[in-house]
């Protein structure tokens, strides 16, 4: 089993999970995270003070796969995440030891 | 039934004495005499009750805008662009401001005091005989609609300038999150000069009780009711919100995206404020403080709850839910409803022509809209609009003494309902090509819309550099 | 000392015409001329002042109830039910408006003109003579404290109005976060009609200063004091919160989750207008605007501060820590504390009794709720119930003249102490028994409490489909 | 031009007749019945709609600082910290309040009835007579600007208040986020005491318009234009900002950490509700309902909306936006500004204050402030004392006659131009020095900063023991 | 070492965390996000508009721990978070390289 | 290629930005979390309620970088973000399979 964790900008995020239900993936867990990188932030002025804003808002997903499935998976939210332009994003992908469904008890691929 | 105070003819009185002057100077003197001898005789009674009535009717009204209508819409977009919004509202109603003392006070509520004086234009539009209050003193009064009762002329301006105020404001809803800042700032000083000036001319200009055979605006001479403004504020501002958020397109993502409302609770704010507020609007626009007031009062209560009561319970009959932002999208329908039978309606024909309202309103928003698929982003259309219209057209009916109404003399239901219908019109019209054409005209020499990127990372940032929440 | 203007006895007396007239139609003319004459001879005397101070007030206690009271109550829920409070405040702001109009008026403020018409029921409840107003016009006039000076009864309806409107609304507070929709607003109704119309008739309705001989309410006829309401309003409602909470058992979760307020924020904002809008609450009470007002406004302006700045140096003092929410609460125990008191003490008076409501609440909502256990989610017995008992019975020590209170006739603490007390009694057996009997029907009727799943998600996704904040 | 009422001299005659009984038993009866004689003779004329507006005032002044200056600072403060900011304004107002009824407003408002009595003292201060509001009764009068035209002195006792307890309240702003509650407290009745109440005391006593030629306070009798308070209140509380901000040293972080406002929703509002409010402020100051009043609402509309514009244009055209909180600040700037010329300027003349008020105010806090350093949190002295002295001195212009002003008698802008500019410097004296001496005491005493981890923290845990969201 | 990672129901927080400390983990940390599965969302209609919300609120609990502990650990968050009902949530559970205190230096097993 | 997860204190994470962008590291992902460990959190009072809140503000920093650049990282966080007062939180190294960036569909050590 593998965990796919993607970044991605927050208004595609609605794209990547109908690419993921389509090719079968029946579960992710989705964070609000903030992003710093190649894409530039925005300054904010207060009155007299700015302020850099290097953090940008963005998505975070996880998905708890089969490992034989990554690569679908990896392809699916690359093509419907991508705009094009700087900031799209990251995915990475690691292994996992164990999956556990709380609700049965099932492990590993029942888990999922 | 008359609607508009005369205004004090000190002024024009002064100019006569003025023009006498340039041809005899001897008798100029004498002129100014006998003026003031006449006004000493006939002088104006001027009760302070009533005067503190209109100051705080006024800044009712001015609370019912910012915050009121700021908050309503600001919690309806979503979190990156209530800033744009709040700040569209805030200098709109700035702007509107100062440009009513320079013109707009002067191009509504002057015209011709004889008949031998009136031009063409009279019955559409006022003078510049005013701009920038000339004439107009701390002393000036103007006559309520009560014979012989007189408030101060500058209560007036102060109590007609937060109508002028939110007029033009309430089309920001139907526009927000996608229009420039810029060209949002030149559309409503545009609109507010070619529509809101001349309609407010045409219903409420007259020459007040002691002068009611003078000239007086077009459809207050066609005998039109309309007690606080349901032509000339909500249909108005309603048409042109529907017109703008055409022209404009639709936003990003619409019917795509979540675009839940970012905060009901500042929505709820809103409407309760815009409540409180609205009964300076309605009950204030009687412009003396008695019983009739206190209907007034009562009316935009009871119309009010039944509209909220009425969409809460067609929501929980079709959908299972009766909402929050149903509560207040209905209170706010029955407020626009009883606008302009405020002070002509009974209490039952009240609750009735709200109750009328909230469902009517709900049916325009919930399945009207999506039907035609124009996006207006906070239901400006839908409330004010329609709102509207089943108000001027229900005003004919609660109006009918033999309903418990106001209405006076030889009145007819029918023949009223025509007069009504012919004032809706004209108004439609009116807004309709002013801004149709107005904003035609923006977006050629400015553009109306901020960029693609603008309105993806919200017009908070994008247009005025701050995020809302921190 | 009396309480409450004298209504227009002008419907009456056109009754009697009216049956004169169907026994002998010769001497109908005649008499209603009298009547006209001893009309004009009579002619109240009604100040635009007092018209408008008595709209403001009514103004503001619809402000200090939406928004206010939703904000106050909306803030200390969890972010999950902050919409169904709101919805809740604002349905029952507008149902119970609708029903004053309809039999509430009348049922309060209607009775026997002498005592010859006087029926068992006259002290306990009104007539149904004035449903939908029936006789009250835009020129009937109610008599004020003072004889011989009216005002148009219309601002007596919609400044009771307000009253009847957020007594039953207080009520939210204690069965927040848990209630069915439905259950509450039936309850609302109920509760209303059976405890509240009884109470105001109770305390406040008397034939006014021209007909003081004329039967009264019951608590009125006794001399009970209660200028603004400490027993109608605070103690009634506050006592039917601890009833409900207790027949509507415990949130789930309770003592073990964290519930803290969502957003004490909005708190501050609820109480703050709860303070503003108390005051067109307190000093409107006094039905015209004159020196007495302003000692109203200045007694609910001091005896708040020293509540909030003695319930925050008490928790400093026993916790470490004065805090917000402290202070507001502390206010708010002061305003209720105030209430029957208002336009009866000195300033003196007021700071002291204003303190003692701070601690006492203090003590009442740290102490004895845990003591006992149950579940009164916004404390609204520890501060309206016991506020409530704390003013009632400060306001026999206050009023006395000895104290710089404006109590009047042979005044003597220890008397009037019995008389609050009997007053305070009849309140809460009056509310208790409407509020528990009413409760059980409802339970068997509807069921009271939403499901488990539903208050774990939170109502207003569960109840109302939508979320506070996006 | 005279801007205090004299206040009901009955309490002075009482006493002098109760002298008078001490000599001689036997002229004493004869002295009282005269008395009565000419009291009777030209018994006072109060109008309850003037009654009715001061009433309204003093409650607009209240909602102007609960909620609206409370909301404008804490949504300017970091999330962690808005509670303590809010509990400070409501704590600071309700602690005022009290303490104007114990000595306040005697110490402001009281002083030799004439020369004869008058000490040294007198233009300083008023005496201890009033304390605790003795002799002041419901049917104590005070006389407005007009001659013979009384006020129940109790709405100006209210009406004060309110002055009293904003004034402290707006230095909160300098000094948020690092202060510790008890010092802060400490700090505010401390200022009041020796900084506001002289203040008021000699701007604003004088023996009122029947005994012009009376001792009254200092500027007063110089001749200082102050309608509504822009040296007793905004120059203060401004300077006083400013002193308090630099004694305190600054924020940890400043200038490196992100200190953005945490909810500028909140502010907006908070600048909304100080507009609407500071109507009651400004216009109350007329203390009657009349024309000048609604020249005074005109002035401070047209003003705030000048202000505002002009430093979102400015802002526009130096940093290429036009921001929210720019608007609001704007606003703000124009409101301090017009408060001194509130019922002295035209239209135009107001809208020329603002539009100045609002770039200058802008230069200060965006360029002045940076350059010298100072950590003033909010920018109370940018705004309220910038803002004060550009109004003060802006007076001087706008009253002119000539220019469309209400300056009266023989009036030559350089002639009040230099009685402003020595006004200003006495205010700036004596709050600076009181705010600079007390600060050091207190700091000698209690400290006057909380921890480092405190700060870090937030007061709201640190200090109150709660969170503002949860 | 490895990382514990459970997705739970938002009300199981506190009994999870009690669950924890009683078996002896000392130290966690605490992630709102959103999850999507075979548990349903739910719609919300505003106005006109509906939205069908089929991300729901869940926690997500990281904790690092020696491997010998996992077992534990992993047991009793099972037990704490489970309702029965859909939508209880899932443990993962992945290798750690290398753990440090940041206040101390400490590393791997005394860092935890 | 390594994930190293770092559990900081809030006012830290501009000087553990710098600290990293000054050895090099180009893109970060932060999120707000809450801490429980050893640093005890503050009791809240509500009227008469008492809630002891046991969970702290802490921010995650999640950074993907080389594995032959772990070591600087990590003492680049570890000296920045230490206060050395207890709370200053941990770090977490961890390997990756794979990354990728989304907008050139750029692989592993280009992704970064
Ligand atoms: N080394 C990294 N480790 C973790 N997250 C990263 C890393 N680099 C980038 N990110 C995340 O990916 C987002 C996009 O990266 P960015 O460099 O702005 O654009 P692009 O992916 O198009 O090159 C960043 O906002 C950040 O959240
Ligand atoms: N494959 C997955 N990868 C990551 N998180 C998942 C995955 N499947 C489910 N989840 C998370 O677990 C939660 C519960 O899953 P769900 O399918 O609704 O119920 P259950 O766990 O009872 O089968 C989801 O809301 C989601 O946060
Ligand atoms: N075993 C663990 N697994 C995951 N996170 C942990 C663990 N122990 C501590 N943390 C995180 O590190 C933070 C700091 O830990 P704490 O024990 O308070 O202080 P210190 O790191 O100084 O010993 C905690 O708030 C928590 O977020």
């Amino acid at each position: 089993m593998k965990f796919v964790m993607a970044i991605i900008k927050p208004f595609k995020l609605d794209e990547v999970r109908d690419a993921l239900t389509a090719i079968g993936v029946q579960g992710l867990t989705v964070t609000e995270v903030k992003g710093y990188g190649r894409q530039k932030g925005h300054t904010e002025i207060y009155r007299g003070t700015e302020y850099a804003v290097s953090f940008l808002p963005k998505i975070k997903i996880e998905i708890a796969v089969n490992t034989d499935q990554v690569e679908k998976v990896v392809a699916a939210i690359s093509s419907a995440a991508k705009t094009g332009q700087i900031g799209d994003g990251k995915i990475f992908v690691y292994g996992i030891d164990q999956a556990v469904r709380i609700r049965t008890g099932e492990t590993d691929t029942e888990a999922l | 039934m008359k609607f508009v105070p005369t205004l004090d003819r000190g002024v024009d009185a002064a100019k006569a004495s003025a023009l006498a002057l340039g041809l005899s100077l001897f008798t100029a003197l004498p002129a100014f005499a006998q003026d003031a001898a006449a006004t000493a005789a006939a002088a104006p009674k001027v009760d302070k009750g009533d005067t503190t009535w209109m100051l705080v009717s006024t800044i009712l009204v001015i609370m019912m805008t910012i915050p009121g209508l700021a908050l309503f819409y600001g919690g309806l977009v979503r979190s990156k662009n209530v800033l744009s919004v709040l700040v569209q509202v805030f200098a709109g109603f700035s702007l509107i401001s100062i440009l009513w003392v320079v013109y707009g006070y002067s191009l509504a509520f002057t015209g011709a005091g004889t008949a031998a004086d009136a031009t063409a234009l009279t019955p559409f539009i006022g003078t510049l005989d005013k701009m920038f209050l000339a004439g107009v003193t701390t002393d000036s009064v103007a006559e309520t609609f009560t014979k012989g009762v007189y408030i101060p002329e500058l209560t007036f301006v102060i109590f007609q300038l937060t109508f002028a105020a939110i007029t033009p404001a309430l089309i920001i809803g139907a526009i927000a999150e996608r229009i420039k800042f810029a060209a949002v700032m030149v559309f409503l000083v545009v609109w507010f000069t070619f529509s809101y000036l001349p309609m407010a001319h045409m219903v409420w200009w007259w020459g007040g009780p002691s002068a009611a055979d003078a000239p007086s605006g077009l459809l207050f001479g066609w005998g039109a009711l309309d007690f606080a403004g349901g032509t000339v504020v909500h249909i108005n501002a309603g048409v042109a919100g529907l017109v703008a958020c055409i022209v404009l397109g639709k936003r990003i993502g619409f019917n795509k995206d979540n675009m839940a409302p970012h905060s009901l609770v500042l929505t709820m704010i809103g409407a309760c404020l815009l409540w409180v507020g609205w009964f300076g609007f309605n009950a204030g626009s009687n412009l003396e403080a008695n019983g009739l007031t206190a209907q007034a009062i009562l009316n935009t209560i009871v119309a009010t709850a039944a509209a909220a009561l009425a969409w809460m319970f067609v929501e929980w009959l079709t959908r299972g839910h009766a909402s929050m932002l149903g509560a207040a999208s209905g209170a706010v329908a029955g407020l626009v409803a009883i606008t302009p039978a405020a002070g002509l309606a009974g209490a039952g024909g009240a609750i009735v022509l709200g109750a009328v309202a909230g469902v009517v309103c709900l049916w325009a928003v919930v399945s009207i809209k999506p039907m035609l698929g124009y996006d207006d982003s906070l239901d400006v259309f839908g409330v004010h609009g329609v709102g509207g219209v089943v108000g001027a057209l229900g005003t004919a009916i609660v109006a009918a003494p033999s309903l418990g109404g106001f209405g006076v003399g030889e009145y007819t239901i029918a023949g009223q309902l025509v007069i009504q219908a012919k004032a809706v019109l004209v108004c439609i019209v009116t807004t309709g090509v002013v801004s149709f054409v107005s904003l035609y005209v923006i977006k050629m020499i400015f553009g109306l819309r901020v960029t693609e990127q603008a309105e993806r990372e919200g017009l908070d940032i994008a247009t005025h550099g701050e995020r809302a929440y921190n």
